[in-house]
């Protein structure tokens, strides 16, 4: 069912934890179809430089949290809103069919992440 | 490979017994003949399928020509439903429960789209159906009830008797789909009242690709398929000679063998079940005694079915969720939602369902490292932390 | 027990060939899990009724997107000829011939009874459909055409490129029962131009118990069953692994070897009815070179099919007949009836259908013990000494 | 399918033939189902003292002319009246269900066999 890689992320997930006092936070997901996904960014001169992860959820959603995390580490911002949940089943090398929907949206979380940042530098 | 796999999931299928693949290989192998062929490999064939009816027939309190072979409980279950219905003729009202396996559920809501009527009778909190519901839901058009021995997810097995008696009563005919009742609790076509009963290979130690409806002789029943004479034109197609001679063999040593099983099994689930619960905010689905004496399951909170059964997979551990991301669907598991679960806990269920050959240290050992994997999945959760607060 | 057999009735079933059979025990014993779990042996099993899907579908020249797998060739025609019916709606017409096996002769004769219009088809005195008579038999609400590939009976083999042209450009499904054609004459979905194709396992040296359907991309097919998501919901129900995986096995080692086996088959066949033919009023049924390559069928005066199959299993020989006495109906096989033959000969019938496996000398064997059982019956035949007055 | 007493019938049938200047012939049975009897008798003294037969058809309507010769030998006609073809399957130890009707005639082409023999007295 699941590559190789994405059994790698799941079973030694990085960046798993919050991050005190972040930049950002996103979530997305519900209860109903069984995945939330929780990002938390820490941007410093428009750099993320740290970021962080809590999944409940599928192999597929632990795994593709993770490998979010691995992608966006160092990033600019402008990098990172380029990120799209297609690119984290491509870093992952492909996820099974019925996972691309409900539990690919670790990059939605990230986004969120990003505006919730925004609106917090706003304030 | 030193590969040593602790296993689990006996509702999803279970190993053929030794005992059943010895009897099917000469059928695979040199005694190949057509059961329908008059020279002697064929007529060996025959009487190779014949004693298996007998001995199916036997370990389900029905007589020979009441039983007929199929490929599996979903065809033994649409023939059942879809056979009498068409038989019958015109539009008519059925009843059932709203836990049944997909291949009654699906069924069901497939007449409905025919145009029959369906009443889908709740359960309680336990998977338990109401018998006076069953009777209170009887129209004058109502001509069938079907509503399963025992339930594949929680184990909950239904006072079948009363139901029976409710069908009978009122001249209904009355299927169950006792496909995982049938080797692990006793099962009796005359005591429960069924007319129609379905059964799978592969759930009690035989190999997957045979079946059994058991139709009560006068039960008019019309054939899914047309093509040859097998099974009185009622299943026509060539006979799967070895899977039906190791279906009967299984069921007869199951049959056979129930009581001890059933205490041994009954031991490793209480077992199981104390662990398990004795563990922080996990509870019970289904009924705490009358269930499958192999069945456990409950719901670990705060982590996702699916994710738990790969990390016990990873140590060779393996079991079954009710999660969404296990069924196949977008939605949890429809018997954990009609027994009233929250999605929280549907998506965070887990089956256990112990067989023959399990033993008291596997269950030991998977208590040993459930706990570590639970922790570490509600570490990673992003509703753990939060509820705890 | 010293009993040798030799097997001239490869047409009603095979025995499995080794290597099918060393690749399915593992799957019988310890690989038994259930191809929709996710665990290890339940993710080994999916890989295995994956690989067994491409070798079919290779076989066939169709995508492995495009095989389902089903219990056998009598399922697969119901699910052919019912799903597409119910899918389109409506009442229709369907083109089918007067020889096909009676799980599509029978499944047609049902849709007539629903309401649906059936045109059989003539054959000529060799079994041949005319490709002219199914271009004058379409009709503007014709949306189903089904003829088999090659006749169980007496092996002949149809014209289906033609046939399936006129489907095509009267664009109109296009199915064939192709049990008998499957290892026994290459089969490429493209070249018949079929939507839809057939076949049965035992008949190609696989396990009983499996089967497929290829459907072509884009054929709306309405499953028979509801149950779970197996084979994309078109047949649900736990998947028969280690039937599947020795069907895929046997079908690829068939296509492999075809041409080889083709030569074999054809030089034993034609010294097989040589022999025959130069006994005393025999007479050849079916095509003299258009035939199964293992395919013989003869009708012998004055005897009747089934004792000559009694005289033959005495001394170890299996074969067949389309006697009414062996057909199981009271009726001789509706097969020779459409070719033309009486009643006498029709009961007279005898079919040797070789395989792999048949030598020369069994051949021979055969060819010295037949005239002398003949000669017996036909002493104690009240209607021989009278016709040779 | 056949029990061996049947089988033993069929591989070895007892008086197979034709009776030259018989008392009485009976033939039973058409080709469509594809069964045809024949019984030759020879009466001397109101006693059956020779009796043959020659069947087209299956293993059940061989052995049941056979058993059938053996019944009747040294009967008498009234005796002979009697036998039915329930008798003759009885003898037979039991026959498949399929075969009771078409093939189980023995006992008619005797009885035809006897009238022809009274209609030839008659003469
Ligand atoms: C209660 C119940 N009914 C029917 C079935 C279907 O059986 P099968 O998959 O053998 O067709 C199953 C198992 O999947 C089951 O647990
Ligand atoms: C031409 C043909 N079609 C269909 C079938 C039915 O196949 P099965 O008996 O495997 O269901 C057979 C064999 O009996 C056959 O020869």
């Amino acid at each position: 069912m699941y590559n190789e890689k994405i059994m790698e992320h799941f079973s030694c997930p990085r960046n798993v934890g919050e991050i005190e006092n972040p930049s950002g936070v996103g979530e997305v997901g519900n209860m109903k179809c069984g995945d939330i996904m929780k990002i938390f960014i820490k941007v410093e001169e428009g750099i993320i430089n740290e970021v962080k992860f809590k999944t409940f959820g599928c192999g597929a959603a632990i795994a593709s949290s993770s490998v979010l995390t691995e992608m966006v580490q160092g990033k600019t911002l402008e990098e990172a809103e380029k990120i799209t949940n297609r690119h984290v089943a491509e870093e992952l090398e492909g996820l099974p069919p019925l996972k691309m929907h409900c539990s690919n949206l670790a990059a939605d979380a990230l986004h969120k992440a990003i505006e919730d940042y925004k609106v917090n530098l706003g304030k | 490979m030193g590969y040593k796999m602790i296993y689990l999931d006996n509702a999803a299928t279970t190993p053929v017994r030794e005992e059943a693949c010895e009897e099917m290989l000469p059928y695979l192998k040199e005694q190949y003949g057509n059961p329908s062929s008059i020279y002697r490999i064929g007529r060996e064939a025959r009487n190779a399928v014949e004693e298996a009816r007998e001995r199916t027939a036997e370990a389900l309190g029905a007589r020979s020509d009441e039983i007929f072979f199929t490929s599996g409980g979903t065809e033994s279950n649409n023939l059942a439903l879809k056979g009498v219905v068409r038989n019958r003729g015109g539009k008519m009202h059925i009843i059932t429960s709203s836990i049944e396996h997909h291949a009654v559920l699906d069924v069901c809501m497939e007449l409905e789209k025919e145009g029959h009527e369906v009443t889908f009778l709740p359960v309680d909190r336990y998977g338990l159906v109401n018998p006076g519901d069953v009777e209170k839901a009887v129209k004058p058009n109502t001509s069938l009830v079907t509503v399963m021995a025992a339930n594949n997810e929680v184990g909950t097995i239904q006072p079948l008797e009363k139901i029976g008696a409710v069908a009978r009563e009122n001249n209904i005919i009355f299927h169950t789909d006792a496909v995982q009742a049938a080797g692990n609790i006793p099962v009796d076509v005359n005591k429960w009242n069924v007319d129609l009963l379905s059964i799978s290979s592969h759930k009690f130690n035989g190999p997957k690709g045979a079946g059994a409806l058991y139709a009560r002789k006068g039960t008019g029943i019309t054939p899914l398929w047309q093509g040859g004479a097998q099974e009185k034109k009622l299943r026509p197609g060539t006979e799967n000679v070895p899977a039906i001679v190791g279906m009967g063999k299984a069921l007869e040593l199951a049959a056979g063998e129930l009581p001890e099983k059933i205490k041994e099994l009954t031991g490793m689930r209480d077992r199981l079940m104390e662990g398990l619960l004795s563990m922080e905010e996990v509870v019970l689905n289904g009924h705490p005694s009358r269930r499958l004496p192999g069945n456990v399951n409950v719901s670990i909170k705060y982590i996702e079915g699916e994710s738990l059964l790969l990390s016990l997979d990873m140590e060779g551990i393996a079991a079954s969720s009710g999660s969404a991301c296990t069924s196949g669907s977008l939605d949890p598991s429809h018997v954990l939602t009609a027994l009233g679960l929250e999605h929280e806990l549907a998506h965070g269920s887990v089956r256990f369902s112990l067989g023959k050959g399990n033993t008291m240290e596997e269950i030991e050992y998977l208590l040993n490292v459930i706990p570590g994997i639970v922790e570490r999945l509600r570490q990673m959760s992003s509703v753990y932390r939060q509820n705890k607060r």
